[in-house]
C-alpha cells in the first residue's frame, strides 16, 4: 500500500540521476560491527533506505547431522525479509527468492573463508532485511563479511558486493528500487578484492556483450571502494587506541583478527 | 521464553540466582519491580512500513513494522477491519532459537501479544471498514526479535503498539467497483492502548522484566496488559508449570500497574515526534 | 451455518442467565473414566453441550528420541477439535489456537504429577473435542486428569478446571458460548485442589483487579467443587464392592490408583 | 488397517488364529460372515454439527459429523454442490496411531470412505445449487476413529451414512447477490444409500468385519460398497499385498450381499428417531 | 483448457466403442525396455494416448533408516503425473489420489517380487504420468514390472493390469478418457498370469455381482495378452541373438532375467 | 548441477578429468565449445498440453510441457498475463535425487529457467489480457528431467522455449461476464526467444555443455541467456564457489554467443513440423 508511481526519467539533462547521484556514485553507506550482543558475530548495513543485520554464531556443532562435512565447516546462509520491509507485505514463510539469494550468498562468502578449519562443524550466517530499497543482496554481503570477521571466522579478506545496472541506456552504479523497476536491467556481484575474481555474479534485462563487461568493469570499481569502507568499520570496533592514528591499525587488526587479512596485499 | 535451563545454565549458576533472589537482590542490581532501561526508536522503517519501531530491554531488543492492506473482511463482522500480530523467534536474535517452523514458545509469543492488541480493542477496527461486505483495511504488525536476553514479550508489545501509533497509510475508497486512493494519508485510528507486563515467580518472590538468566530459574512467569484506564485486558501464565498462588497474583498485578504509566508515557514520547 | 442471535440480555432481571443458572452455577457435568478402550486409560466429559474424549496412553518409549528428558517423563498434550465441534468448519490441519491451548493444558497438568519417576518415557494425553460449547480447555482438563489417573499415572492429585467470565457487568462461572461471545470477558483458570494454588491461568476482555481476584476466588471454589465431581467419577469406576458403602472408598481407591491421592488432606 | 503384524503379534499368536480359522472358527467366536454387534447412536453432536453419528462395531467405535457450508461449485459441474469425506487416523483411538501428518493408510481410509458416498451417488448434489456457477451448499462428512480394533472401514461408512441421513441445515437463497437464509430448515436430499463390507482373506478363509488381531494375520482385504439395489458401487482391495482368486472375491461379494440389508435396516432404525 | 465435448453415445449401433475399437479389444500399445539411462531398470508405455515412464533404482541402502525391513526389501512406489498430462493442470505437490495409487501398484506388484533377497534395502520404482488418458494405473504397472525385470530383481513373473469398464450398459476393455468420464463405471485390475490370482483390484460406478464376475474375466483374459506383449518387450532387450528366431528365446531370457520367469509354467 | 563430487567420484577420476581439461582434451572428445549431440521432439503430449517437448542433449534429458489456463492478473499489471516455469528434479532421471520437497539445487534450475523466459521477455504479456484487470491467460511451462547427465539446464532452457513455441490453446473472450471459448485455436504470442548457455570452469579452463563426470569436477558455472538479437537477457554463477576473474567470464560469453545461433535453428526446425 506504498503508491510508486513512474518517474519521468531516471537520468536527468544533466546526467544526474533521480536521487541527484552521479552514474559511477553509491548510496550514502553506514557499516557499523558488533550491533547485536547475542550473535558471536554480526554488523548491519545502511545503503540508501535499504537497512540489513547480519549475525554469525559459530563455528559450533551441526544438527541435523547429515549435514555434517569431513573435511570443513558447513556455511549455512539464511536471507530472510521482514514481512514490512516490501511495498507489498511479504508472506511470513520464506519464499523460493529466499532460498536461492540464501544460496548465491554462500557461494560468493565462501572463497573468502577458511572453513577447513573447522570440520564437521556449521557456521551459520543470519541476514534480515529490515527495509528493502534495491541491492539487498549485495549489502547483505558487505554486512555478512563483516560479521564473520566479528566472530572471528578466519578469512583471506572481506568480501565486498554491488549491483550495477542500467536505465535510459545509461550503466549505473548501486541502482535504488526505482532504478530497479523502471530499468533495463541489474547485475549484482561481489568479489575477492585482492584479485579481483569475482564470487557473485547474476544479471537480468538486455545487455550486449560489451555493456556487461563495462558494468563488470564498473563494479569491481565500486567493490574496492566498498572494501574500503568495510575495513574503516572493522578499525572503528577492532582498532584498541585510536589516538594514536592510523599508521598502526594494520598490525592491530591482524592480532585481533587472527588471518582474517593477512593474505590482503593491495 | 522457554524451558532451557537444562542445557544452558549450571546448578551453581542456578542456586547463586536464586539465593540471591531469596534476599532480596538481582543480578544487575534491579529492584524487583523495576524494568530494566527502555529506549524505544519510532518509525524505523520509515520507506516501505506504514508504521514501524525498535525497542530495546535492556540487552534484548526487537523490531516491530506495521503493513496495511485491502482485503475483504470476515463473513461474522462485515463492516470491521482486521488486527493480526504475527512474532518469530528469528535465529538471529539467540544462539537458543532454531531455524524451522515455529515452535511451542514463538506460537505463544505471538498469540500473547495479538491478544494484548484484539482484547484491548487497540485499533478501532470499525472505522477500517472501505465498504461494508466487500472491502477493508487489514492492519498486520509483525515482531522479529533481534537480542534475545529476556522478556521478549514485553518488549514485543512496547514495540507493536509503539509501531501502531506511528501507522499512517493512503485513504482508499470504492469507485466503480475498484478501490483507489482518495489521495489523502491518514492515522491508524487507535482506540485504547494496552501494554503487556510480565512478572516472573522465582521461589516466592516476584520480579518484573526477568533477564535471560532469572528467566532460566522462574517457575512460572504472569504476563499481563494493563490498559490505559487500568483494566486487565489479557493474561496468561505460562514459562514454565510452577504454580502459583492467588496472593502473588494478586501482587503481580500490583507490580503491572505500577509500571504501566511510566512505560506508556516513554511510548507516547517516543511516537510524538514522528509527524 | 448454525447462525447465531445476539440474546437482548445475558442476565435477567431476576439475576438468572440465559440457560437459568444463578452466577454461580455450573452447568450440569457428567464425568467418565474408562471410556475408551484401546488406551491405557480414558475419560469423557460432558459439561451443558460441550463434549469431550480424552485418552491417556503411556509412559511408553518417545519417539523422536531428540524429545527425551532424562530425568523425568515428557508429557505430550495433543489438544483437538473435531471439524465438526464448532458453528463454522474449522480446518483439519493443528491451528496455533489449538497448539497453544496444548501447551497451556500440559502446564496445568504438570504439577499434580509424578513425572519424576518414568525418566525418558513419554506419556501423552490425547484429547479429542467432539462439541464445543464454551469452556473446552478447562472441560479438557479435568477429562484429562481423570485419564491421567485411570493410566495409573502417579499423581498428587486430580486437577479440576473451570472458566469465570464476565458478562452484563457481573461475574459469571462456566461460561456457555453465548455467555463467552456476547459477554466481557472469561477467565480460564485450574487448581491444586489441596493447596488451591494456580497452575492454569489466563484472561481475556476487561477487568479492574478487583473483579479478577473476585474471578478467582469464584473459580477456586467452582474447582474444589469440581474436584468432587472427579473423585466421584473415579470411585464409580474404581470401587470394587459399592455395596458397601463410601465409607471403605477411600482406602480402596488409594489401593487402586497408587499414590495417586495419598497426599490429598483435604 | 495397515500392516502392523511384525511389530505387535508373536509368531505363535499368528499360528493359533490361522489354525483356528482353518478349523472353521473365529477368536470371538462369530460365524464367517458375521459382524460383531452394531450399536449406532445418530445425532450426536446435536448443537453444532448438521448431522453426527458415532458408531461401535464390537470395540472398534467411530465418530463422524457433517458440516454444510456454502460455496462456489466446481467450474465443471457449475450446478452441482460438492460432497467431501475425511477421515484421520487419530492417536487417541490406538497405540499404533501416530501422530503427524496422515500415512498411506489413513488417506486410504478417508479415500474409500469418499469413494463410498462419491461413487454411489449418496448425495443428489444436483439439490445442493442455490445459484448456478456461484453458489452451491458443500458437504463435509468427517470421520474421527474413537477405538480401533479392527475395520475401520465399515464402521466410518456406517457412521458417514448415518450422519449424513440426520443432517438438516438452513435453506440458503441468493438475494441482492447475498446469501441469506430463506428461515426454512431442510434435510440432505439422499438418493441413494451404500454401506461399505470388508471381508479379509486368511489362507483360502473368508471372514467379514476382521477385528484387530484377524487384520494382522490377514492376507489382504477386499471393501465392497453395496447400494439399496444390490449394485456394487465401489471396490478396493487393500490391508496387504496377499492375491486373491476370482472365485474368492465372487464368495466375498456374496457375504457382502448378505449383511447388505441388515445393516441398512440398523441405520435406518438409528436415524428414525432423530426428527 | 482442453474443452471436451460428451459424445452422443459411447457404443455405436453396430457395437464399436467411440475410437473405433470392439468391446473386448485393447488400444494400440508400445511397450519399450531400458529407455531411461540413468536408472537400473526402466520402461516406457504408450497405451492409446496414455504415455508412462517406469524407472527402478535399487536394491539399494534405504533413507530415512527406520523404515528398514528387516526380512525382506522395501519396495517403495512413486507414483506422480506430470502438471500438463490432464486437462487441467494438476498442482505439482503430490495429491491424496497419487499417495493413494502408489500404495496400491506397490500391492499389485509386491507378490510377483522375491523380495526377501534382498532384506534391509530398499528397491524404488518412479513411474512417471507424461500424458494421461485412460487407464495411467494399470499401464503404469505393465511399464513397472518391466522396469524392474530390467533392473535384474528376482521375480516370479511380470505383471500385467488392464482396466474393465461399463459404457451405455456394456462391459468394455481399457477404457480411454471419454469412456471413463462419460460411462458406468471402471474395474482396474492387475493378476499374476501363471495363476490368474488378481493382485490389484479396485471398482467404481455401478455393477451388479455378475456384471462384475464378467468384468474381471474379461480383465484376466486381457491381461494375459498383456502379459504376451511384456515378453515379447523384454525379448526385444534381452535376446543376444535375434537372427535365431525365437526357439532358443525363453533359455536366453531366463540366464539374463535370473528367477525372472522360472516359476512360469503357462 | 549439485556438488555431489565427494560421494560420487573418487579423487583419482577427479585428477584424471583435470588432467585431461588441462590437455586440452574433454572426456568424450569433444571440443571445449562444443555442445553434445541435441535431439528436439516437439509436441509430444499432444492430446493434454497445450504444447510440449522432449529434449535429449548427449545422455541428458528433460520433457516440458505447457498449460494455458485463465486465471487473475497480478494487482500492478492488470492488463498483462502471467508466465510461470517451474522445474523439479525428480528422482526417475538420476540416483543422485532424492524424493521430498524441493532442495536448493531444484529451486536454483527452476529460477533460473525461469528467469530466462520472464527476463528476455520471450512471451508477449500483454498480448495474453482477456478483459483487463479481471481476467488473463496464465501460461505454465513445467520441467521434468528423465535422465541426468549433466547440464540440465540448458536442455531445460531448450525444452521450455520449444515447447513454448508449439502451444496452441483455445482463444477465450468474457460474455455476460462468463469466460466462454471463441472457437479460434490460437497461438501463443512469442516476443523474443533467449537460450541458457552454461559454460563450466575447471582449472582456468573453460568448457559448454558439462556432462556429469565434467560437472562433478567445475569449480563454477556460468549460465547466460542469448536472445536472438545477441543480447544478454539473465545470467547466474553457480554449480559451486569457485570464484571467476573478469577474463573469463568475457570468453565464457563469446562461447555462448558462438553457439546461441545454431541452437536456435535446432529449436525452429524442430517446431517448424508442429502445426
Amino acid at each position: 500500500m506504498s503508491p510508486e508511481i513512474k518517474p519521468d526519467f531516471l537520468i536527468s539533462p544533466e546526467g544526474l540521476r533521480v536521487d541527484g547521484r552521479r552514474p559511477d556514485e553509491l548510496r550514502p553507506i553506514e557499516l557499523k560491527v558488533g550491533v547485536l550482543k547475542q550473535a558471536d558475530g554480526s554488523a548491519s548495513i545502511r545503503q540508501g533506505k535499504t537497512y540489513i543485520l547480519a549475525a554469525v554464531y559459530g563455528p559450533r556443532e551441526l544438527h541435523p547431522r547429515h549435514l555434517t562435512l569431513n573435511d570443513r565447516a558447513y556455511l549455512r546462509v539464511e536471507y530472510r525479509m521482514a514481512t514490512f520491509s516490501v511495498p507489498d507485505r511479504k508472506r511470513p514463510a520464506p519464499s523460493r527468492r529466499e532460498k536461492e539469494i540464501s544460496m548465491v550468498i554462500a557461494n560468493a562468502l565462501k572463497p573468502a573463508l577458511f572453513l577447513e578449519e573447522y570440520p564437521k562443524a556449521v557456521v551459520d550466517v543470519f541476514i534480515q532485511v529490515i527495509q528493502a530499497d534495491g541491492g539487498t543482496r549485495c549489502a547483505a554481503i558487505n554486512a555478512a563479511s563483516l560479521a564473520l570477521a566479528d566472530a572471528g571466522i578466519p578469512m583471506k579478506s572481506l568480501v565486498p558486493a554491488v549491483a550495477v545496472g542500467k536505465a535510459d541506456g545509461q550503466l549505473l552504479v548501486d541502482l535504488g528500487d526505482e532504478e530497479d523497476k523502471y530499468g533495463q536491467g541489474d547485475v549484482p556481484m561481489a568479489i575477492l578484492p585482492q584479485t579481483g575474481e569475482i564470487t557473485l555474479l547474476q544479471q537480468d534485462g538486455f545487455f550486449t556483450r560489451e555493456e556487461l563487461i563495462e558494468a563488470m568493469q564498473m563494479g569491481i570499481n565500486s567493490c574496492k571502494y566498498l572494501h574500503e569502507l568495510q575495513k574503516d568499520a572493522l578499525k572503528r570496533v577492532y582498532v584498541r587506541n585510536p589516538e594514536d592514528g592510523e599508521d598502526d591499525f594494520d598490525d592491530d587488526l591482524e592480532a585481533d583478527l587472527g588471518e582474517s587479512e593477512i593474505m590482503e596485499d593491495e | 521464553m522457554g524451558d532451557y535451563s537444562s542445557e544452558t545454565l549450571s546448578h551453581i549458576d542456578r542456586k547463586f540466582i536464586e539465593d540471591l533472589i531469596r534476599k532480596g537482590e538481582r543480578l544487575d542490581g534491579r529492584a524487583f519491580d523495576e524494568y530494566r532501561n527502555i529506549e524505544i526508536e519510532a518509525n524505523v522503517v520509515p520507506a516501505k512500513a506504514e508504521g514501524s519501531a525498535l525497542v530495546r530491554l535492556g540487552d534484548t531488543s526487537v523490531v516491530a513494522g506495521v503493513k496495511v492492506l485491502v482485503g475483504e473482511p470476515y463473513p461474522d463482522s462485515p463492516d470491521e477491519g482486521v488486527t493480526m500480530v504475527t512474532a518469530e523467534m528469528s535465529p538471529i536474535a539467540s544462539p537458543l532459537f532454531e531455524l524451522g517452523p515455529p515452535k511451542e514458545d514463538a506460537i505463544e509469543l505471538a498469540r500473547i501479544v495479538d491478544r494484548g492488541v484484539r482484547e484491548s480493542e487497540t485499533v478501532d477496527t470499525k472505522s477500517l471498514c472501505i465498504e461494508e461486505g466487500k472491502k477493508v483495511y487489514m492492519v498486520f504488525a509483525d515482531v522479529y526479535p533481534l537480542e534475545y536476553d529476556g522478556n521478549l514479550i514485553d518488549a514485543s508489545s512496547i514495540a507493536v503498539n509503539a509501531a501502531l501509533l506511528t501507522t499512517k497509510y493512503p485513504e482508499m475508497k470504492v469507485e466503480d467497483k475498484k478501490v483507489v486512493a482518495t489521495g489523502n494519508i491518514v492515522k491508524l485510528p487507535i482506540k485504547n492502548i494496552a501494554i503487556e507486563h510480565t512478572v516472573s515467580k522465582i521461589g516466592n518472590r516476584l520480579i518484573i522484566d526477568a533477564n535471560l538468566r532469572e528467566e532460566f530459574v522462574q517457575d512460572c512467569r504472569l504476563t499481563m496488559a494493563v490498559d490505559q484506564n487500568d483494566n486487565f485486558t489479557a493474561l496468561q501464565k505460562g514459562g514454565g508449570s510452577g504454580p502459583i498462588s492467588l496472593e502473588l497474583v494478586d501482587q503481580a498485578m500490583g507490580m503491572a500497574l505500577d509500571n504501566a504509566k511510566e512505560i506508556k508515557d516513554l511510548i507516547n514520547a517516543a511516537v510524538k515526534d514522528v509527524e
